[in-house]
C-alpha cells in the first residue's frame, strides 16, 4: 500500500489462550486508514476470538494492540468505542425490542451531545440535535436498505434484514474502524454483491474496514489485502489473487481452487 | 413424502407466510430458494411445530402433522436442522449428538455406528466431544448442530441454511454429505443461501417470494433460468 | 326496629398478626352477641361490628380508619392490635371519634391522653410491677436470662425486670433479643442454656413464636424453670407447646374463673361460636365492645355523644368481663393482675 | 439445612425453566400442612404423611405450572416473575382461609429425642433433616447429570426452541421440572414442620432464605445449593454464637454480597443455565 | 413516512394536559377526606413506581432494594424534624441526597453484576438496611419506629391533611414524569434502553454500561428518598417495616402491572393498585385472595400490563400494513418522537 498512509490499526505479538487452547497466537498485523482488509481462516482459526481482543471485549492473554497511535491493549469495549472501533458480532446482536430506527438512534451514542439535562430544558441545542439525528437515522437506514422497515421491532425481521440492521447500527457510530464478522452470512449471492457495493461505500465515506468473511466472492471483490490465520497463527498475508492462489491456504481453508477470484 | 398446502403463518397480527404449497417426495432433494425475508425459515418452522400454522395443511407420510407438537413431528422422522444452530451453550458436544439420538435411543448398537460416522465427517467433533458448545467457534457450532441432526436418523431432513459461517473447505464436506444422505435414499429439504449449490444438488427447487411460491421446477432449468440468475446468484 | 350502632374493629386479619388479631374479633364479636341478646345498647339498639384488616401496618390503619369514620360513618372505632398501628391511627381519629385501643402496650398510646382515646391493656409498668414481686416471693429462681422479642416492649419488658429482679437479689445472668420475623431459636436458646441460669424468662406475644420458643427450650437439653412474660399466655400456646410449657408462670388480667358477672355468658357464647378457647386477647376484645356500650348507656344513649361518653368513662368504674376498670384522665385503664400457671395443660389461676 | 431442599427445587425451577419462582415457599407451607391435617385427620403416621404431602404438592405444582407459568413461557420474566408473586399471595391468602391464621404444630416422633453428640445435643428430626436432605440432594444431581431426563432437563434450560427440534417433550419437561421442585419444596415443610410452628405465611421466608443459598452457589447448580446451605447452616450456628441473633438474618445476605463481589456468578458457576 | 407520529403529535400534548387538568380537579369531586386520602397514596405510590420503573423498565435490571431507599429517605427527613428539628421542608431535598448517596455505594457493589444476581443482591443490601434500622435504637427507636412526625409544610402552608398533600405529590409526580419522559427522549435514556436490550452490543457503541446503570439506578434512589420523606410527614409514623418484603412487592406489582417502561403504566398500576385493595375491603377475609387471583388472571391475560391494552386497541385499529408485530407482552417504549413532542 501506499507507504505515506497513515497506520490506523497495529496488532503486535497477540496471544490469547482458553484453558489449554491457544486461539490466537503471537499475531502481528497492521491496518492503514482507509483500507478494506479481509481476515479469513477455516472454522475455529481465531478469527473472532482476534475481533473480540481488538473490539475490547476480551482482554489479550499477551502482546499490544494500538490504534489510531495509542496503545489500546486491554481496553474495555466501551473504550475502544468511544474511540471509534464499531463491530459487529457473528452471533446476530441487536436492540431486539426497539424498532429499526430506535436500534440506529441508540447507536449514535458516541457522536451526540445533548443528554438528559438538555432533554429536560427542551434546550434548542437539544431540539436541533434530535431533528439532525433522526434525519441521519433514515439516511443510514436507507443506506443499508432499511427505510421500509423503519418500525419494525428488530426481534420480528429475517435473517439477512438483521444482519443489515447490524452494520447499520455498526455505522450510526460513525466509526474509523469497522469490524465486520461474517456480514454475509445468510445472504444469497445478489446479496452479497450489493454488500460489496455498501462496504465499498462505507469505505468512500472514510471508514476503514477489517472484513471476517467465508464467502470468497466478497472477500476477493472488495478487500485491498486479505490476512489468514489458521489455529490462531498467521499464514498468509497480501492482495487476494495472491493470498487465494497461494497453496498452504487452499489446502487448509480453500479445499480447491477459488469460485472466481 | 412431505406435503404443504396453502400454509399460512402469522407473528402476532402480521402474516409472514400467505399461502405457500410445496410437495417433497420420498427420496427426493427439494431446495427452497428466496431473498431475505421471504419466509423460508418461516415455513420450515411451521413445518416442524415450532410455529402453529393459521391456515393451511401440513401432510407428513401421509398424515396430518400440523397440529403436533415439535417433538411428535420428529417421532415420525421428520428432522429440521434450524436456523441459528439452536445448541445447548453449557453441554457438551458428545451431549448434544446423545441428545440428537434420542429417537434413536443412545446406547444402542445404531447410537454407537452414528456416533463414529458423524466423528469420521467431523474430526473437529470428535476432537472436541467434552468441549462445551457455547465456547466453539461459530462454525464449529454449525457442525454440531448438523451433526445433532443427523444422530436423529431421519427419514425426511430438513436444513436451514447448514453452510452458514462455514469455511469453504467444510462447506464442500457438506455439500458431499448431503449429497450422499440423498443417495442413501433420504428425503432432503434444503433452505440454502448459496442459490447456486442448492440448485446444483436439488432435483427441484421452489422460489419463495414475501411468504409466496412463485416459481417452482426442476433444479437444472431455475439454474438456467436468468431471473434466478439475476435476482438470486447475483451474475 | 331502631339503627344499630356501628362500630368498626380495625386489627390484623392478615399477615403475621392475623391470629392474635382474629381472637381479639372474636371476642368481641361474642360480646356484642351476648349485648345484642339482652336488648342492645341505648335502649334497643343493636351493636354492629365493622371489620377492617390494617395487615399490622400503619399505613393501612390509616386508611382503615379514613375509611371507617369518613366513608362508612361508623360511630366508634376499636383498634390498635400493633403499637406502630395505634399510634398512627390515634393521629387520624384524634378528637374526632370515640376510640378503644386494645393490646398495644406502648407508653405513648395514652401519653398525651387524647380528649376521646382510651386504652384497655395494662403498660408493661403496670404488669411488671404486679409480676416481679410474683417471681421473687414464689418462683424464686436464684438467677435468670431473657429471651424476649426485639420490639419496644421487649426492650422494656428487659429494663424493668433487670431492675425489679436485681432489686430482689436475683441474678441477672444475660440476654437474647430475636426478631418479630424469626422462625427457629435454637441458636440463641443453646447460648441462653450455656449461661447456666435458673430460669429463663421469654416475652412473647406472637403465639407461634412463643410456642416455639419453649418446644426448642427443652430440645436444647435446658432444665431449667421457665418463665413466660405477663399477658401472654393463652390456651392456643399451651396446646402447641406441648409438654414444654407444663408448671410454667405467667401473669394475666384474665382467668376463666374470674368473679365478674358478665364473664359467664360471654364464655358460653363464646365457646358456642368458635372452636378457640378463650384468651387474653378475645377478653380486650370483649372488654372493649363493653367499654364502649357502657359508655353509651350511661352517657343517655347517643353513641355521637363524644364528649358526655368520655366523661362518663373517665367517672365510673365500667363492669366488664375481667372485672372493674378504671380510667385515668388520660384515657389508660387499670387491670387488675392475676398470677397464673399451667397445669395439666390447662391455665389456671393461681391465688394465695 | 432445610434451606438446601428448598433452594434445590428453586435452582431446578429457575435453572430449567427460568422462572424465579416467588410461590416456591408456598409449596413448602402447603407441604408442611398437608402433612399435619394427613397426620391429624388421617392418623397416618408421620413418614407417610410427609410422602403423600410430598406427592400431593408435587401434583399441585404441575397444576400451577400448566395454568400459570407454562402459557406464560415466552413472556419477560418480569412478567413470569410477577405471576408468581401472584400466586404467592393466592396460595398464602387462601392458605389462612382455609387452614386458619392459627399456628399449627406438625407432630413427629423424632421432634422431642434429643441425641448428645459431644458438646452439641441435636433432636432426632435435626438429624432427619439433615440426612434427608443431602440424600435427596446426591439423588437430584446423578439425576440431572446422568440421567437422559436430566440431560433432556439440561436441554430445555439452555435452548427450549432447540431442545423441541432435538425430540423433547419440552412441556412434559416443564411438567416434571415442576413435580420435582414442588416435591422437594413439600418434603421440606414435612420436615421442618416439627422443629417449628407452621402458620400460612411460613413460606414468605422460606423462599428469601432459599433464594440466598440459590444465588450464593450459583443459579441453576444444584451442587452449589448443596453446598451453600451447608455454608450457610454453619455460619449460622457458629455466629449466632457470637453475635446476637438479631443480627443473624443479616449474615445471610452478608455472606451472599461477599460471595457475589467476589464470584459473581455464585461459587459454582461458570455462565447460565442448569448444570 | 410513519403518519401515526403527526397523530400523535397533535393529540398528545392535548390529551397529557386534559389528563392533568382531570388530576388537578379529583379532590374536589372526592367528596370525603377518606377518598382523598386515597388520591394521596395513589399519588404516592405512582412516585414511588415511577421511580422504580427507571431501573425496572429503562435500565431491565430488577431490585428488591427499592423500598429500602424509600425506608432511607423517610428515615433521613423523619430523624432530622423529630431529632433536630429542622422543618420538613428542608428534610425533602436531603432525604432525596441521603438515599442517592446509599443508592451510590449499594448500586456501586451491586451493579457488577447482573439479572438475577443482582436483584438478589439489592435485597441483601435492602435486608442489611432494615437489619440496621431495627436494631440501631438510638438512632432509629428501632421497632418501635418514630412517632410524631411533623407534617410537611411550606411557611404557612401546612400539608397536614389530604388535599394540600395531593397537590403536593402531584407535583412530584408530574415533574419525575417529565423527568422520564425527558430521559427517553435523550441520549442518556437511549443509552438506557441499549444497556436493557443488548450490554455488549451497548459497550461497543461507546456507552459504558456500568456508569449508565449507576447513574438510572442513583436517579431511581433520589426519587424514591424523596418519596419516603414524604410519606414519612404524612402518614407521621414509621417503622421499619416500610423497608419490608411486602413494600417491595408492592412496588414491583405496581409497575409490572401498570407497564414497565412506560409513563403512563406505574400511574395506572398504582391507582389499580390502591383502588382494588380498597374496593376490596368490601370482601371482609377473602380481601387478599381476590386480589392475588385478579393480580395473577391479569398477568396471565396481560402480560404486557394495563398498557398494553391500548397498544392492542391501537394495533387493531391500524391499517395492516402501517403496523409493525408488537409480539404481546413488550410494550415497546410507546413514545412519541422527540422532535415530534416538541414542535
Ligand atoms: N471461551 C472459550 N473457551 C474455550 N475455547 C474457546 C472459547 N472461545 C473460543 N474458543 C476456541 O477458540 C478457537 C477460535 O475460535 P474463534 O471463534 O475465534 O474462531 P473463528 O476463527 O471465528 O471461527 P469461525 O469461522 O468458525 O467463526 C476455537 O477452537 C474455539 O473452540
Ligand atoms: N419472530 C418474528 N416476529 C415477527 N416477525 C417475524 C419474526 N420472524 C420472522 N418474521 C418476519 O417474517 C418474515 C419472514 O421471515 P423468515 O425468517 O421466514 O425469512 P427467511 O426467508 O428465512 O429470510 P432469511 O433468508 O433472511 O433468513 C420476515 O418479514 C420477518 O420480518
Ligand atoms: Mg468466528
Ligand atoms: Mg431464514
Amino acid at each position: 500500500m501506499n507507504a505515506t498512509a497513515q497506520e490506523i490499526l497495529s496488532v503486535s505479538n497477540l496471544t490469547r489462550i482458553f484453558g489449554g487452547l491457544t486461539a490466537v497466537r503471537d499475531v502481528t498485523m497492521t491496518v492503514q486508514a482507509g483500507e478494506v482488509v479481509g481476515l479469513i481462516g477455516p472454522n475455529g482459526a481465531g478469527k473472532t476470538t482476534l475481533f473480540n481482543m481488538l473490539g475490547g471485549s476480551l482482554p489479550p492473554s499477551s502482546g499490544s494492540i494500538r490504534f489510531d497511535g495509542t496503545d489500546c491493549t486491554g481496553a474495555p469495549s466501551h473504550v475502544m468505542g468511544q474511540r471509534g472501533v464499531s463491530r459487529t458480532f457473528q452471533i446476530t446482536s441487536l436492540f431486539p425490542s426497539l424498532t429499526a430506527l430506535d436500534n440506529v438512534r441508540s447507536a449514535t451514542y458516541r457522536t451526540t451531545r445533548a443528554g438528559w439535562g438538555a432533554s429536560i430544558l427542551r434546550s434548542a441545542a437539544y431540539r436541533l440535535e434530535e431533528a439532525e439525528l433522526r434525519r441521519k437515522a433514515l439516511e443510514i437506514l436507507s443506506f443499508c436498505d432499511l427505510d421500509h422497515r423503519a418500525d419494525t421491532l428488530a426481534d420480528g425481521m429475517s435473517y439477512g434484514e438483521q444482519r443489515r440492521l447490524e452494520i447499520a447500527i455498526a455505522l450510526a457510530a460513525e466509526p474509523r474502524l469497522l469490524l465486520l464478522d461474517e456480514p454475509a452470512a445468510g445472504m444469497n449471492p445478489e446479496e452479497g454483491q450489493r454488500l460489496v457495493e455498501m462496504i465499498r461505500r462505507i469505505r468512500a465515506r472514510g471508514v476503514t474496514v477489517l472484513l471476517v468473511e467465508h464467502h470468497m466472492r466478497v472477500v476477493a471483490s472488495v478487500c485491498d489485502r486479505l490476512v489468514v490465520l489458521d489455529h490462531g497463527v498467521k499464514i498468509a498475508e497480501g492482495p487476494p489473487a495472491q493470498v487465494l492462489n497461494d497453496a498452504e491456504v487452499i489446502r487448509v481453508y480453500l479445499g480447491r481452487e477459488p469460485v472466481d477470484a | 413424502m412431505l406435503k404443504v398446502e396453502g400454509l399460512k403463518v402469522s407473528y402476532g397480527h402480521r402474516e409472514a407466510v400467505h399461502d405457500v404449497s410445496l410437495t417433497v417426495e420420498e427420496g427426493e432433494l427439494v431446495t427452497l430458494v428466496g431473498s431475505n425475508g421471504a419466509g423460508k425459515t418461516t415455513t420450515l418452522k411451521a413445518i416442524s411445530a415450532l410455529l402453529r400454522t393459521s391456515g393451511g395443511t401440513i401432510t407428513f407420510d401421509g398424515e396430518r402433522i400440523d397440529r403436533l407438537a415439535p417433538h411428535q413431528v420428529i417421532e415420525r422422522g421428520l428432522v429440521h436442522v434450524p436456523e441459528g444452530r439452536q445448541l445447548f451453550p453449557d453441554m457438551t458436544v458428545l451431549e448434544h449428538l446423545e441428545l440428537g439420538a434420542l429417537r434413536g435411543r443412545p446406547g444402542s448398537t445404531g447410537f454407537a455406528e452414528r456416533l463414529r460416522w458423524v466423528y469420521e465427517l467431523f474430526p473437529i467433533l470428535a476432537e472436541r466431544r467434552t468441549q462445551r458448545a457455547g465456547t466453539m467457534s461459530g462454525g464449529q457450532q454449525q457442525l454440531v448442530a448438523f451433526g445433532r441432526g443427523l444422530m436423529a436418523n431421519p427419514k425426511c431432513l430438513m436444513l436451514d441454511e447448514p453452510t452458514l459461517g462455514l469455511a469453504p473447505i467444510i462447506v464442500d464436506t457438506l455439500a458431499d454429505t448431503i449429497r450422499s444422505l440423498h443417495k442413501s435414499g433420504i428425503t432432503v429439504l434444503l433452505v440454502e443461501q448459496r442459490v447456486d449449490l442448492a440448485l446444483r444438488l436439488a432435483d427441484r427447487a421452489y422460489v419463495l417470494e414475501t411468504g409466496r411460491v412463485v416459481m417452482e421446477d426442476a433444479a437444472q432449468t431455475l439454474l438456467a433460468d436468468p431471473r434466478i440468475k439475476t435476482a438470486y446468484l447475483g451474475l | 326496629q331502631q339503627p344499630p350502632v356501628r362500630i368498626a374493629l380495625i386489627g390484623p386479619m392478615s399477615g403475621t398478626g392475623a391470629f392474635e388479631g382474629q381472637l381479639g374479633l372474636e371476642g368481641a364479636q361474642a360480646m356484642a352477641a351476648v349485648i345484642n341478646a339482652k336488648g342492645g345498647v341505648a335502649g334497643g339498639r343493636k351493636i354492629e361490628l365493622l371489620t377492617y384488616d390494617d395487615k399490622g401496618s400503619p399505613e393501612d390503619g390509616v386508611s382503615a380508619a379514613k375509611r371507617a369514620m369518613e366513608q362508612d360513618n361508623v360511630d366508634m372505632i376499636i383498634g390498635g392490635w400493633f403499637s406502630a398501628v395505634a399510634l398512627s391511627m390515634k393521629e387520624v381519629t384524634r378528637d374526632k371519634i370515640i376510640t378503644v385501643m386494645t393490646s398495644s402496650q406502648h407508653p405513648k398510646v395514652t401519653e398525651e391522653g387524647h380528649k376521646y382515646l382510651f386504652r384497655l391493656n395494662a403498660t408493661s409498668a403496670m404488669m411488671s410491677e404486679f409480676y416481679s414481686k410474683a417471681i421473687c416471693e414464689r418462683i424464686k429462681p436464684k438467677s435468670i436470662a431473657f429471651m424476649n422479642v426485639n420490639d419496644d416492649w421487649g426492650r422494656l419488658e428487659l429494663d424493668n425486670y433487670t431492675k425489679l429482679l436485681t432489686g430482689c437479689g436475683i441474678e441477672v445472668k444475660g440476654h437474647e433479643f430475636y426478631n418479630r420475623t424469626d422462625t427457629d431459636f435454637t441458636t440463641a436458646l443453646t447460648k441462653l442454656k450455656s449461661l447456666n441460669a435458673d430460669a429463663i424468662y421469654v416475652a412473647a406475644i406472637n403465639t407461634s413464636q412463643g410456642a416455639t420458643i419453649y418446644r426448642q427450650i427443652k430440645q436444647t437439653g435446658y432444665r431449667g424453670k421457665v418463665i413466660a412474660s405477663a399477658g401472654n399466655m393463652n390456651p392456643k400456646l399451651v396446646e402447641l407447646s406441648g409438654n414444654s410449657l407444663e408448671q410454667v408462670y405467667s401473669a394475666s388480667p384474665f382467668t376463666e374463673d374470674g368473679a365478674a358477672p358478665s364473664l359467664k355468658p360471654w364464655l358460653e357464647q363464646y365457646r358456642k361460636s368458635y372452636k378457640n378457647e378463650p384468651s387474653f386477647i378475645a377478653a380486650l376484645g370483649a372488654q372493649a365492645v363493653q367499654t364502649l356500650a357502657f359508655g353509651i348507656d350511661t352517657a343517655g344513649g347517643d353513641p355521637r355523644a363524644y364528649d358526655k361518653i368520655a366523661a362518663a368513662l373517665k367517672s365510673q368504674a365500667v363492669p366488664t368481663v375481667m372485672g372493674e376498670l378504671r380510667f385515668s384522665d388520660k384515657g389508660q385503664a387499670s387491670q387488675s393482675i392475676h398470677l397464673v400457671q399451667v397445669q395439666k395443660k390447662q391455665i389456671v389461676s393461681v391465688r394465695d | 439445612m432445610a434451606y438446601v431442599l428448598i433452594a434445590t427445587g428453586l435452582t431446578l425451577v429457575f435453572g430449567v425453566l427460568r422462572i424465579v419462582n416467588f410461590a416456591h415457599g408456598e409449596f413448602y407451607m402447603l407441604g408442611a400442612y398437608i402433612t399435619y391435617f394427613i397426620g391429624t385427620m388421617l392418623g397416618l403416621d408421620y413418614i407417610a404423611a410427609a410422602a403423600i404431602s410430598a406427592v400431593v404438592v408435587a401434583g399441585l405444582g404441575i397444576a400451577a405450572n400448566r395454568l400459570i407459568f407454562w402459557p406464560l413461557r415466552r413472556d419477560h420474566e418480569f412478567t413470569i416473575l410477577l405471576s408468581s408473586l401472584g400466586l404467592a399471595l393466592l396460595i398464602a391468602n387462601g392458605g389462612e382461609l382455609l387452614f386458619g391464621a392459627d399456628p399449627k404444630y406438625v407432630e413427629s416422633p423424632f421432634a422431642d429425642e434429643i441425641l448428645d453428640i459431644g458438646t452439641v445435643t441435636l433432636t432426632q428430626q435435626r438429624v432427619l433433616v439433615f440426612a434427608a436432605a443431602v440424600v435427596a440432594l446426591i439423588a437430584v444431581y446423578l439425576f440431572i447429570r446422568y440421567s437422559r431426563f436430566g440431560k433432556m432437563m439440561r436441554a430445555t434450560a439452555q435452548n427450549p426452541d432447540g431442545a423441541a427440534l432435538t425430540g423433547i417433550n419440552i412441556k412434559l419437561v416443564h411438567a416434571y421440572t415442576f413435580a420435582l421442585a414442588c416435591g422437594l419444596a413439600a418434603l421440606s415443610g414435612a420436615l421442618v414442620g416439627p422443629t417449628v410452628m407452621i402458620f400460612p405465611t411460613i413460606g414468605n421466608w422460606a423462599v428469601l432464605k432459599g433464594f440466598i443459598v440459590v444465588i450464593m452457589g450459583g443459579l441453576g447448580s444444584v451442587t452449589g445449593a448443596l453446598f451453600a446451605g451447608l455454608l450457610l447452616g454453619v455460619i449460622e450456628s457458629l455466629g449466632g454464637g457470637y453475635i446476637s441473633l438479631g443480627f443473624m438474618e443479616a449474615i445471610g445476605y452478608a455472606m451472599i454480597i461477599a460471595v457475589l463481589l467476589w464470584r459473581p456468578n455464585g461459587l459454582f458457576s461458570t455462565a447460565r443455565g442448569l448444570r | 413516512m410513519n403518519t401515526n407520529s403527526h397523530v400523535q403529535s397533535l393529540g398528545q400534548p392535548l390529551a397529557v394536559a386534559g389528563g392533568i387538568a382531570a388530576l388537578a380537579v379529583l379532590p374536589f369531586l372526592a367528596g370525603n377526606a377518606y377518598l382523598e386520602h386515597l388520591l394521596v397514596l395513589w399519588m404516592l405510590y405512582a412516585l414511588l413506581a415511577l421511580s422504580l420503573n427507571i431501573v425496572i423498565g429503562y435500565l431491565g435490571e430488577l431490585t428488591f432494594g427499592h423500598a429500602a431507599f424509600v425506608g432511607v429517605g423517610a428515615y433521613t427527613s423523619a430523624i432530622l424534624s423529630t431529632q433536630l428539628g429542622l422543618p420538613p421542608l428542608l428534610g425533602l431535598p436531603l432525604a432525596g441526597l441521603v438515599a442517592a448517596a446509599f443508592g451510590l455505594v449499594i448500586g456501586y457493589a451491586a451493579l457488577r453484576v447482573v439479572g438475577p444476581q443482582f436483584a438478589i443482591l439489592t435485597l441483601g443490601f435492602g435486608a442489611i438496611l432494615f437489619t440496621i434500622t431495627n436494631h440501631w435504637v438510638d438512632l432509629t427507636r428501632g421497632p418501635m419506629g418514630i412517632t410524631d412526625i411533623p407534617p410537611m409544610a411550606i411557611g404557612p402552608l401546612a400539608f397536614d391533611s389530604a388535599r394540600p398533600t395531593y397537590y403536593l405529590v402531584l407535583a412530584l409526580v408530574l415533574a419525575t414524569a417529565w423527568l422520564c419522559h425527558a430521559l427517553v427522549t435523550s441520549r442518556t435514556g437511549r443509552a438506557f434502553l441499549a444497556v436493557r436490550e443488548n450490554a455488549p452490543l451497548a459497550a461497543s457503541l461507546g456507552i459504558n454500561v456500568f456508569h449508565t446503570k449507576l447513574l438510572g439506578f442513583v436517579a431511581a434512589t433520589a426519587i424514591a428518598g424523596i418519596g419516603g420523606a414524604i410519606y414519612a410527614h404524612y402518614i407521621r409514623v414509621i417503622t421499619p417495616d416500610i423497608m419490608g418484603v411486602h413494600n417491595v412487592a408492592a412496588l414491583i406489582i405496581v409497575v409490572i402491572i401498570g407497564g414497565r417502561g412506560t409513563i403512563l403504566g406505574p400511574i395506572l398500576g398504582a391507582l389499580v393498585y390502591i383502588g382494588l385493595l380498597e374496593s376490596l375491603r368490601v370482601a371482609g377475609p377473602l380481601r387478599m385472595v381476590i386480589f392475588a387471583a385478579l393480580l395473577t388472571g391479569t398477568v396471565v391475560f396481560l402480560p404486557g400490563g394495563l398498557v398494553s391494552l391500548w397498544q392492542r386497541w391501537r394495533n387493531s385499529h391500524r391499517s395492516e400494513t402501517a403496523q409493525p408485530a408488537t409480539p404481546a407482552g413488550l410494550p415497546p417504549t410507546g413514545f412519541p418522537s422527540a422532535e415530534g413532542g416538541a414542535k
